[in-house]
């Protein structure tokens, strides 16, 4: 319902020591029409220009601190609330690649009421700002 | 005849402006008072960031702003996150914990109507019962589409209200059930993502017939060859039923908080899709005096193309709310 | 007050008899007479095999073998071959051209019900009202399962009626629409072919709730990783819906006959599937005077493992209406 | 409904000159629970263990002589009743073989009421009489 509006591009930073990046960061909002608890954000899948970035290589922070997707399975008392968006780091030695990317995000969601999994996708031209 | 059902507005409506921090919901609560729909329908896991820890300061702070426009809570909508921890359910206890939370919420709020997800089991909801009444509050269980008001497992939820005799206890009608006409935002994004006009024709003149969908998907999927646009608007029919508003009046004394849903009004106001023309009058003749709420859920379906206004969508709804109760009632007095 | 509810035979019940030339139409009738139940439904498709041309010779010996055995027909089974050609569908004019063979052949037969197949169009019929008033033969489409009375494709049909105050159209149920407990002959046939008796049970258990039937085809067929057999047998949930037997009141004006369907009946002539002990009590209060017309349709679940005895399967299902019968007229005449 | 009983299995016998046979033939009932016009009869599909035959080798008779399955598409006015044996007349130069066959058909329906094809199968294990 939300997907076009999932990550912020004007948000992509690069993360570690300025000449050396070792990951990067952007900001993204959760893409269902109310919050929901960490515990049940089974995926957050990145990738750039089509090439998946390992699970082990994403980390998730609303504002508490960042956690490992494996972590959020059991961050039981946290919560992404809606329509707030979250940073999303990911490590990659080098930071983002320069120049013009396209950058995609899936959110696989556990949602009680439904038998399969949510799924929202997103994907945007992004580059790092000069 | 004084007008006995109230007209207000979910929260749900403006997911759009919201979800893009170009409304708040005092926004949203302002502009309803102004259409004079009076009747806020709140989710607090969309609406309250901090939930589900609610200080009573921050009671006080919805109260005050409710209470500046002349505006009410009318409806509190639950969720139940039976699948909290992955590969196993919550216990039958910890449900009835969660929903023991809601209820404690929607009393200290002061709001007296609870949806409950359709899914939530009867056998639980009857161990919340005595709790929901000591609470004061009425757990209604939204009767949305692809269900109907008589489907088995609605059913099985009026047999405990009778069973134990209470009135805490009901459903509450989503009004996706009286989907008449297949809704053009419907169509028209489907045409977009490349379903063929004559298919896309096909597919509503199917709905219009009534035809029983999965016949439809076949057609669609199997005989024509549909893209993947085409089969994906033959299975929205899955969710597009016309259920029967002659039976609102056999359930009406189960119910006292009904969600509008609805896709798009037209610019002289009328609902092209759900069939509130024959709705309201049977509202009206039973005597029904809960809230229209309205819930647009038309975002998703534009946002590709066009600036979603729901303001202005919901405006249109409440124009022809107007119409339509004025004109059962005159028509009921006629009579 | 005297009984009310007529009951009958469908020679459909006896089909495995009759194909494997076990039993002829008179054996059946001889069999239904027997066991009171002297009103005979035929499928002239299948019960005169020289269709569509009978001679009055033919109708002759029919009514002389009814007489000799003090039955009577009740309603004829009609078929509609729009697909008769490859590749076109019939025309309207065609429809109509064959509906009216079919009315014309009952009103020689002296039968004045007629089933019309779900699938004919209201339009199609509404053009065969005045043929059939002329005929004077009902037609009734049949409510089959998954659709129920309150369908929004019957809902058609009986609007034409209303429309055209004719009392020549309406419906003709068929009572697998209240399918309150999932048949054990289904069951059972599914874990001889390999569903694993667990499985068997969760959707036994599904069906016994009342779920939506896709979520439990989901569950079976993706999450347990269902087998063959499994995932066949969720499959049937789509056609096992257990419709409200309260509506009936509503639609007894709009039919005269019922196909009363079964799937096998236990040893002390109690239906373990199909909610008679609702459905009899209903049709009883509002003086309902048609016929309770048995169609067995078990056969084809336990011919792989056991001889079909139709016979003994339609002489419980009627000791079951006898008891039903009277027990709800007592009931009645005490309150 | 009636799949185990389409094939007689006591009907096999060889068409042609007896000692060098052109065909074979059995008697078949169709597995409706009504009788249909030949031309919804989409295929009689017929196989010897596994090894399927070229329908124009098929040949169908219900009593008013013999059609091939192309003629059935027209044959509006004839009609395959209840319960009623029809023959299968297969050309097959040198007959059913000898000895213990799997002999397997199909009937492909075109039911009016039904979206999709209706659809009987049997497979027996027959041998000629000797
Ligand atoms: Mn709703
Ligand atoms: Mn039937």
């Amino acid at each position: 319902m939300f997907d076009r509006y999932l990550i912020d591009a004007d948000s992509l930073r690069n993360t570690g020591p300025a000449d050396a990046p070792t990951g990067f960061a952007f900001d993204a909002k959760l893409g269902y029409y109310r919050g929901l608890g960490l515990s049940m954000v089974e995926k957050l899948d990145i990738a750039i220009d089509g090439e998946p970035l390992p699970r082990e290589a994403v980390r998730f922070d609303e504002g508490l601190g960042p956690l490992t997707l494996d972590e959020m399975e059991t961050a039981y008392d946290r919560r992404w609330p809606f329509g707030t968006a979250a940073t999303i780091l990911v490590d990659r030695p080098g930071g983002f690649p320069a120049g013009e990317h396209e950058l995609s995000l899936l959110q696989q969601l556990r949602v009680s009421y439904l038998p399969f999994p949510a799924v929202n996708t997103d994907k945007k031209s992004v580059s790092l700002a000069a | 005849m004084s007008g006995q059902i109230k007209r207000g507005v979910s929260l749900y409506s403006f997911q759009e402006e919201m979800f893009l921090g170009r409304m708040n919901v005092e926004d949203v609560v302002g502009f309803s008072t102004s259409i004079g729909a009076a009747g806020i329908e709140i989710l607090p896991e969309q609406n309250m960031p901090t939930f589900p820890h609610i200080t009573d300061a921050q009671i006080g702070e919805w109260q005050d702003m409710l209470s500046r426009h002349g505006a009410h809570f009318t409806c509190y909508d639950m969720f139940l996150d039976t699948k909290l921890r992955k590969g196993e359910l919550l216990s039958d206890e910890e449900q009835v914990e969660s929903i023991k939370r809601d209820l404690t919420l929607c009393n200290r709020l002061g709001i007296r109507n609870m949806r409950v997800l359709i899914f939530v089991r009867p056998d639980i909801l009857e161990k919340c019962v005595p709790y929901a009444e000591q609470m004061d509050v009425h757990m209604g269980v939204e009767v949305h589409a692809p269900w109907h008001l008589e489907h088995a497992w609605i059913l099985r939820t009026v047999d405990v209200a009778d069973r134990l005799g209470t009135r805490h206890l009901g459903i509450l009608p989503d009004m996706g059930i009286f989907m008449k006409n297949y809704p053009p935002e419907f169509r028209a994004r489907f045409e977009r993502q490349g379903a063929r006009p004559e298919v896309a024709q096909f597919i509503v003149g199917q709905h219009q017939q009534k035809i029983m969908c999965e016949y439809t998907i076949y057609e669609v999927a199997v005989k024509m060859g549909g893209n993947k646009a085409e089969v994906a608007m033959a299975e929205t029919l899955r969710h597009a039923p016309y259920a029967n508003p002659k039976r609102i009046k056999d359930y009406a004394p189960y119910f006292r908080h009904i969600q509008a849903k609805f896709y798009g009004m037209t610019e002289d106001c009328i609902d092209p899709a759900i069939a509130y023309d024959e709705v309201i009058p049977e509202l009206v003749k039973c005597g029904w005096e809960g809230t229209l709420s309205s819930e647009y859920e038309g975002n998703r379906w534009i946002q590709d193309v066009e600036e979603v206004d729901s303001r202005e969508q919901v405006r249109r709804q409440h124009v022809m709310f107007e119409n339509l109760i004025a004109k059962a009632q005159s028509e009921l007095e006629i009579v």
